[in-house]
């Protein structure tokens, strides 16, 4: 333990006081201070789903630029599924599952046939805006809403209850815990250990006896539900229809995120939340007015501190050694 | 080849779409003086936007319905190809020719005088006298601001926080008439209000972006606000929806629409949506294609039509009085006695 | 050419006499580096293996054949090892020794034949099943996650869990310390792999493929890399499981180290086997002639060195590694023009480092270098070659060469842009193929032709490419590190030769290798490093092969 | 000495031969010979039939909708000339994409880099365009340059303080779409829409806008051009050699004495300017004015080409017109599929799905397996230094 603190001295520091800054910040502006901070995390939430698929995916070998595309389609299949059925567990059923078929979709194409996956998430981009766009109906409504869930005890705690356990949907519950369980999972058992040797030196894996193959294909497919969810928290949760490109970009903020996370998935929690906390910032010149900076320049603020954080502190991070290499064995 | 001049393989149809029964069923003679064709160009929209580009369509369909017309439409994906769309109408002698936003002003104004025979009707586009001389031309174009005005005027009257908000998509003159439009308002029914204003940054989904729209709604009901008027596309669409699912929705928080009755075209923001500042382009898109086809344009501008629209199921909830000094004002505005002070 | 040394016969004009020396020699090393000789002094019948013995056969080949598109890596290989029973596979780069044992292990698919393993010729599916049948095998190229530590590199495939696949980390850290103290090879279970000498990684290894159980144990060229020390730890670990009936196939390309452990040994060229006789019927000639198929000199005829004037002058230098530590600490040496200078020493003691700050490629944190006049501390790898430095790197394939570019291409790649191969600015493709042509006849570079990728060639002629482009431009200085690192016999040779040559037309040749039988019979002066600092310097004459280990050790 | 040991050596075994097809009469082998070609055939044609099923499917006839889309892009009065214009800005965005690709790098900036040089470009292209054909080309250098700043600060975040390019070229796009549409509603709005609000600024002059020669747009000519001297650096000059060792092997390339950091920044300086130059090229020719919208999604389809083009700067220049070609039929494939029973016709969206179909088809490397039953020819042209 004291071994680990001193190791992690810095990351502790800066995470100390970050958090202190934030609750001075809370109870000193308690008027905005509470509202930004929600809507620092609503605007991370699908960042943090869709960030742990990149890492999933990175972790074990294969980069996935077409999260944007899993997304999307399963907004797409998510609200529809729901519209047509009458029925929310229908749409959440399909926006997962579609999920799941998109990241089996890359998974098969890179592994098994060993595409450029570069090359295979663009295609998943490009298919995914043609289709969503090609087939879009207008004028479906939702059946219902997911419902939000408050986590007693937890929804007490001063800033952090009222964030992150009070008044938000159960796709943001799953998003904090989805980041907690990856984290557990990638550095602390069996599965995480394989998967990071299968992204980190695939032959290695192969030759202890692990099918890297198979584990590549199973990560990447499991990991398009989380795009899945991520997909379904925009068109279900967080606004309740689907549009033309609802995902806005953000399946490549995403993989901004996995990279300022360093390919870990909390720390790709953290720097959603910073990303998002600064576009809560640049809205919130905005509403407050008085100051004579016009929007589309405040607009720019989260992308302009993401570089001068990442120029200023974050240096070289080095991503899993394999990821963007299909593996070929010897003999193939 | 087998599919006929159309390619379609559905043989004989059911006439559900847009031509009425007698109407002509293709646009191959629409140089003849007889057929009268319709023909509509969107600016990078599609005609299913749920604001403008729709009721711009939906006022086309009804005309070529009304009319004994034929219609079609283009939803550009590029800006540079707007004249080569319209040039696909111009092509096959259609009479008149919709282009539906701004951005299109100068390529409309353009057309207008290579194709002399067509005419052109440009929602949202006003144009500038000194250099439009053609009269096969008129820009349909609306008083946002006084919608806008009205809009904030019933807000200013219910607000119990003396809060409200308002979620715009890009800063763009016919929002930002709207969004001054309904803070002047709010001031005048309300002097101690407050009104937040966020527009969307920048960015091609500016008007696309619910997900944005509806976080922007969320903030600024946690900082007080009740009444949010959503007006920009999508994005002000999230924003209705989001304060439709708040708690107190239809009770204590209510969410104003933009452009067309958002009751019909957002039916999820039905709990809360009390009205919506409306331009009639349906309307408006109508009555001057039937001009159109009747003879002469009225001039190179054409004044719309803009107000609120029905409280429907608030119409009951909505107190006597507050109806009553709306009602007041938008007819002191249609009246030409009540200036909205809007200046860009 | 040489008349320094009266005694032994001339090998310039008899080749056989040049073998017999190297025999010679080659017992009295064995003598004085295997220090575990009380296994090693064993002759075969009283250790209760190796012929006569009959032992259950655990490995049995059939007509093993494989080929990759149109190279035939190996034709019809029958062979069999019995439990307890060491057997070597010698062969040239490319003879198809790893392609056969990967067939065993399952990484390879064999074309025709099959594999039995204790009777059992069910086709081996993969690693996994090749694990599950008691097979362990340590790589020609290490199989370990840099970024891991050496206990989860260890468990990695059977790890122990405390149910619902949590890791038990304690329990894989207890059973890295317990199997380390077993074989009395000491590794760190909590390093992580890549801040490893490659000497303890090749322990990891080791280790790792004991960590299951084991009937056959595969090791491709595991002392390649290693010291003579670790080498003998290793081979005293072989007899041992050996002894334990353990059943070891053993590649590698020294003759000694077969010599001193193999029961029999299996000869293969171009895919086949074409020999296989017990060690004790032979010797290293016999070995050598059966592996190339003619006879080779193991020893190097050089004649005294006439050295010139000065022409590497390095003073008080200090160099940092990767991860920002001293690895170069107070280096001095000079190299005078037609001289060999050998540094010996321990991998991992700066030696690394300390070419590539020669070479321009790592900053030099104090210290002077300078090439006769020219003072190169801060020059770039381009300045350095131009200032007349030829550089074989240590790592051929990842500093080299390019492996998805030609051989003609690689062999100017640091000369790409000069005439006549480049014209202000637009390159001459006539001139760099005559160039590789030239190189290729000159350097025996075995190959399809000139525009084959570099990717594609064995061992030894990946580094006949590197070898033949930095000595093309007769630079004044040579720097050699590891030259003849994984390389069969015949292509040592002939680099060696290559190396005399360039020193007896007057370059500076700075020799760095970890062997230090290389060294010996290389060096005209010797210098030992340790701790990233010349701790001694001497007359290769003097040079005692003992007194050289203990410096080397950090005994001084 | 080397007489006695090389004398006694048997001729050195020959090493493997390269795999060569081996030789067999007429067609097969002739298109064996030529297995890239024919498999970019066959993909072309196995995404124009899941194209046809997804046409047929919304009751069209599908050979119609392809001869419309094809008149529409190439037949028609006029449209050819359009789709050349429509190929040129994507040679340039998918040469912004190959360039970097080369060394190793993934540019997806291509749609700020392409707004800057657009929108600077055009205003230097306005205020000199008195001068004439003169102002067009200062308008295109200030394009190039404005584009190579862009490119020029992603390479130095990237060598100087490690910040991976995939990550500022992304943050890079939305800041460039922030501060252009700024400038456009604010200090770079043309006079004359300062009333009317529309985001745009000043025409250029006629004297300054780019025309057509013969049909061929002036700035589709100069595109082939650059595309053209793209490949001839790449493949022909020490230049181009330096840009493949780093993408290569970085380690060999250091080793070689080639400036990693300095190819690092020029190649996605080069990259980015043609993208900025493709802007200004783009203002002169088509807009004649920088308007948000100029953008359009040419940055992101310079993925696609690149892609599609397998990083050979010349096989961009028909990956372009295929893109192009498309998205100038689009409209008027919708205009001709319109039907009361179908009244949206075939919408514009029909594009993607095939380009999509088409980029998946030319990618898959077990076409050629399937095909040809040979090994999967490596396609790889991206993924080899991702996270570095
Ligand atoms: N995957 C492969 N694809 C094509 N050819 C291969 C492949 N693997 C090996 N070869 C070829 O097969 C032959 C035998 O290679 P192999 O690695 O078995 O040799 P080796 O005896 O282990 O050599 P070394 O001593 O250098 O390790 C060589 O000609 C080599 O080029
Ligand atoms: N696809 C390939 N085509 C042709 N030759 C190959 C191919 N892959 C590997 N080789 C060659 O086959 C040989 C064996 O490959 P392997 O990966 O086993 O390396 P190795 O034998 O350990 O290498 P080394 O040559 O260093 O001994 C190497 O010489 C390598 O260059
Ligand atoms: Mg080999
Ligand atoms: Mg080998």
């Amino acid at each position: 333990m004291a071994a680990w603190v001193q190791k992690n001295r810095t990351t502790l520091g800066i995470g100390l006081g970050v958090l202190v800054a934030a609750y001075v910040f809370y109870y000193a502006k308690h008027d905005i201070a509470p509202s930004m901070f929600g809507a620092a995390w609503g605007y991370a939430i699908p960042l943090v789903l869709a960030a742990l698929v990149g890492v999933i995916g990175e972790r074990s070998g294969v980069v996935n630029i077409g999260i944007e595309g899993q997304m999307l389609l399963a907004a797409f299949a998510g609200f529809f599924g729901a519209a047509y059925s009458g029925s929310m567990i229908v749409g959440i059923l399909a926006g997962v599952g579609t999920g799941l078929i998109a990241g089996g979709f890359l998974a098969w194409t890179t592994v098994r046939w060993r595409m450029d996956q570069i090359i295979a998430g663009v295609v998943l981009n490009i298919i995914a805006t043609g289709i969503t766009s090609f087939y879009l109906k207008s004028g479906e409504i939702l059946p219902g809403v997911i419902p939000n869930v408050d986590v007693p005890l937890l929804k007490e705690i001063p800033l952090i209850g009222e964030t992150f356990f009070s008044g938000r949907s159960a796709i943001a519950l799953v998003a904090i815990l989805a980041a907690v369980v990856v984290h557990l999972a990638l550095f602390h058992t069996r599965w995480g250990l394989r998967t990071r040797a299968v992204g980190e030196y695939p032959s290695a894996a192969d030759t202890a006896g692990i099918n890297v193959e198979r584990l590549r294909l199973v990560n990447v497919t499991l990991a398009g539900s989380l795009a899945g969810l991520a997909g379904l928290y925009l068109s279900m949760d967080a606004s309740a229809s689907f549009e033309r490109g609802i995902t806005a970009g953000r399946g490549f903020l995403a993989l901004a995120i996995m990279i300022m996370g360093a390919w870990r998935p909390l720390r790709a929690l953290v720097m959603a939340l910073f990303f998002g906390f600064i576009n809560a910032v640049a809205s919130q010149l905005q509403l407050t007015g008085g100051f004579d900076v016009p929007p589309q320049l405040t607009g720019t603020l989260p992308y302009v501190a993401t570089l001068v954080v990442l120029a200023v502190a974050a240096g070289r991070v080095r991503g899993p050694a394999a990821a963007g290499q299909p593996y070929v064995k010897k003999d193939q | 080849g087998c599919g006929g001049s159309t390619g379609n393989t559905g043989g004989d149809s059911t006439d559900t779409g847009s031509a009425a029964a007698g109407a002509p069923t293709d646009d191959s003679k629409c140089a003849d003086a007889e057929v009268f064709c319709i023909g509509l160009v969107t600016d990078t929209g599609k005609v299913d936007d749920k604001s403008f580009n729709q009721s711009a369509h939906e006022g086309a369909k009804a005309a070529a319905e009304q009319l004994q017309g034929y219609y079609k439409y283009i939803e550009t994906q590029d800006a540079k190809d707007y004249a080569a769309n319209m040039q696909q109408f111009t092509n096959k002698k259609y009479d008149v020719v919709v282009t539906v936003g701004f951005l299109m002003t100068d390529a409309t104004a353009a057309a207008a005088k290579a194709s002399p025979d067509t005419k052109f009707i440009g929602v949202d586009q006003g144009y500038d006298a000194t250099k439009v001389t053609e009269k096969n031309i008129t820009g349909l174009v609306f008083p946002e601001d006084q919608a806008g005005y009205g809009a904030g005027y019933l807000a200013g009257l219910m607000t119990k926080t003396n809060q409200l908000g308002q979620v715009l998509g890009l800063e763009i003159p016919p929002v930002q008439k709207y969004a001054k439009g309904f803070e002047a308002g709010a001031k005048a029914a309300n002097p101690s209000v407050k009104v937040a204003t966020v527009y969307h940054p920048a960015g091609d989904n500016a008007f696309n972006d619910p997900v944005w729209g509806a976080g922007q709604a969320k903030t600024q009901i946690q900082q007080g606000a009740d009444i949010i008027f959503g007006a920009g596309g999508n994005t002000g669409n999230g924003a209705l929806q989001e304060v439709a699912k708040s708690s107190g929705a239809g009770e204590s928080k209510f969410c104003i629409g933009v452009d067309t009755d958002q009751w019909d075209t957002v039916p999820a923001a039905q709990p809360c949506l009390i009205t919506s500042a409306e331009k009639l382009i349906t309307k408006g898109v109508t009555d001057t294609i039937t001009t159109a086809k009747d003879g002469a344009f009225e001039g190179l501008q054409t004044l719309g039509q803009a107000g609120l629209s029905d409280f429907h199921d608030f119409d009951a909830k909505i107190p006597a009085d507050v109806k009553t000094k709306v009602a007041d004002i938008v007819k002191q505005m249609e009246a030409g006695t009540l200036k909205t002070g809007v200046t860009l | 050419m040489s008349e320094r040394t009266p005694e032994p016969p001339d090998v310039h004009t008899d080749p056989q006499a040049a073998v017999d020396v190297h025999l010679d020699t080659s017992q009295e090393h064995l003598a004085s580096v295997v220090t575990n000789e009380a296994i090693l002094e064993l002759p075969p019948e009283q250790s209760g293996f190796g012929e006569g013995v009959v032992g259950e056969v655990l490995l049995d080949i059939e007509g093993l054949s494989k080929s990759f598109g149109s190279v035939r890596a190996n034709r019809d290989i029958s062979l069999s090892v019995r439990r307890g029973e060491i057997v070597a596979l010698l062969g040239e780069n490319g003879a198809g020794k790893s392609t056969l044992v990967n067939q065993i292990f399952g990484l390879i698919t064999p074309d025709t034949g099959t594999v039995a393993i204790k009777g059992d010729a069910t086709p081996i599916k993969d690693p996994r099943d090749a694990i599950a049948r008691g097979i362990g095998m340590v790589h020609q190229h290490f199989q370990l996650v840099p970024v891991m530590t050496v206990a989860e590199n260890m468990v990695l495939g059977h790890e122990t869990t405390r149910g619902g696949g949590v890791l038990d980390l304690a329990a894989a850290r207890t059973m890295v310390r317990e199997l380390s103290a077993k074989h009395g090879l000491a590794v760190d279970p909590d390093t992580e792999v890549e801040d490893l000498p490659v000497g303890t990684q090749q322990r990891v290894e080791i280790l790792k493929a004991l960590s299951r159980k084991v009937d056959l144990l595969i090791l491709d060229e595991p002392t390649a890399v290693l010291t003579p020390q670790e080498t003998d730890e290793l081979l005293a670990v072989m007899k041992e499981l050996a002894n334990s009936g353990t059943s070891i196939v053993f590649i590698t390309h020294k003759l000694r180290e077969v010599l001193a452990v193999a029961d029999r040994v299996y000869v293969l060229r171009q895919g086949a086997v074409v020999g296989e006789v017990a060690t004790k019927d032979t010797d290293a000639k016999g070995l050598a002639t059966m592996m190339v198929g003619r006879e080779v000199v193991l020893s190097i005829d050089k004649s005294a060195a006439s050295p010139g004037e000065t022409v590497l002058e390095v003073q008080d230098l200090h160099v940092v590694d990767d991860r920002g530590l001293g690895a170069v600490n107070g280096f001095s040496l000079s190299v005078r023009a037609g001289e060999i200078v050998g540094v010996a020493g321990v991998e991992g003691n700066g030696q690394r480092e300390l070419v590539e700050a020669l070479a321009g490629m790592r900053k030099v944190v104090s210290g002077r270098m300078a090439l006769g006049s020219l003072d190169l501390t801060r020059a770039n790898p381009h300045q350095t070659h131009h200032a007349g430095v030829g550089h074989v790197p240590e790592d051929r394939e990842k500093h080299g060469l390019v492996g998805t570019y030609s051989i003609a291409d690689n062999l100017v790649l640091n000369e790409f842009d000069q005439a006549p191969y480049a014209k202000s600015g637009v390159r001459q493709f006539d001139a760099v193929r005559e160039n590789a042509e030239k190189l290729r006849e000159e350097f025996d570079i075995r190959s399809s032709g000139v525009m084959q990728t570099a990717g594609s060639l064995s061992g030894g002629n990946k580094q006949k490419v590197v070898v033949a482009r930095e000595m093309a431009f007769k630079p004044k200085l040579l720097m050699a590190a590891q030259p003849t690192r994984g390389v069969d016999v015949g292509s040592i040779e002939f680099i060696h030769r290559r190396i005399v040559e360039a020193r007896d037309e007057g370059a500076a040749v700075l020799l760095v290798s970890a062997e230090l039988d290389e060294i010996l019979s290389l060096s005209d002066r010797i210098a030992v490093v340790h701790g990233g600092a010349v701790v001694a310097e001497m007359d290769a004459k003097d040079a005692d092969r003992t007194e050289i280990g203990r410096l080397m050790a950090g005994d001084h | 000495m080397s007489e006695t040991s090389t004398a006694a050596q048997p001729s050195p075994p020959a090493e493997p031969e390269p795999r060569e097809p081996r030789a067999r009469g007429g067609l097969l082998a002739y298109l064996i010979g030529h297995q890239s070609g024919v498999t970019i055939v066959v993909a072309l044609l196995i995404s124009l039939a899941i194209g046809w099923v997804i046409i047929w499917s919304q009751g069209v006839n599908a050979p119609y909708a392809y001869e419309t889309l094809v008149r529409e892009a190439l037949f028609v009065d006029g449209s050819f000339t359009r789709t050349l214009q429509k190929t040129a800005p994507l040679v340039l965005t998918g040469l912004a994409v190959v360039l970097p690709l080369r060394v190793g790098l993934f540019n997806i900036g291509g749609q700020g880099q392409f707004a800057t040089g657009a929108i600077f470009g055009a205003w230097v292209a306005y205020a000199t365009g008195g001068s004439g054909f003169l102002g067009a080309l200062l308008g295109m250098v200030v394009g190039l340059v404005c584009g190579a700043v862009v490119g020029i600060l992603v390479g130095i975040l990237k060598t100087w303080r490690g910040v991976h390019e995939v990550i500022s070229t992304i943050m890079l796009n939305y800041i460039v779409a922030g501060v252009t549409f700024w400038l456009v509603v604010g200090p770079l709005q043309a006079e004359s829409s300062k009333t009317s609000g529309i985001p745009q600024t000043e025409e250029i002059p006629e004297a300054a806008q780019l025309g057509a020669v013969g049909g061929v747009p002036i700035g589709f000519a100069i595109a082939v051009v650059l595309a053209v001297a793209c490949w001839w650096m790449l493949s022909r000059t020490t230049l181009g050699f330096k840009f493949n060792t780093v993408g290569a092997n970085k380690s060999a390339a250091g080793y070689a004495g080639i400036s990693i950091s300095m190819i690092t920044v020029l190649s996605l300086a080069l990259g980015a300017g043609l993208a900025g130059l493709g802007g200004a090229l783009e203002a002169e020719g088509t807009l004649h004015r920088f308007e948000p919208a100029i953008v359009g999604t040419l940055g992101f389809d310079g993925i696609t080409i690149a892609l599609l083009a397998r990083a050979n700067p010349l096989a961009t220049i028909p990956a372009a017109f295929l893109v192009g070609m498309l998205r100038t039929g689009a409209a008027g494939l919708q205009f001709a599929t319109q039907t009361p029973a179908l009244p949206s016709g075939i919408t514009p969206e029909i594009v993607d799905v095939l380009l999509a179909t088409i980029l998946l088809m030319v990618s898959i490397p077990v076409l050629g397996k399937w095909l040809f039953r040979s090994r999967a020819d490596k396609v790889s042209v991206a993924s080899t230094s991702w996270g570095n």
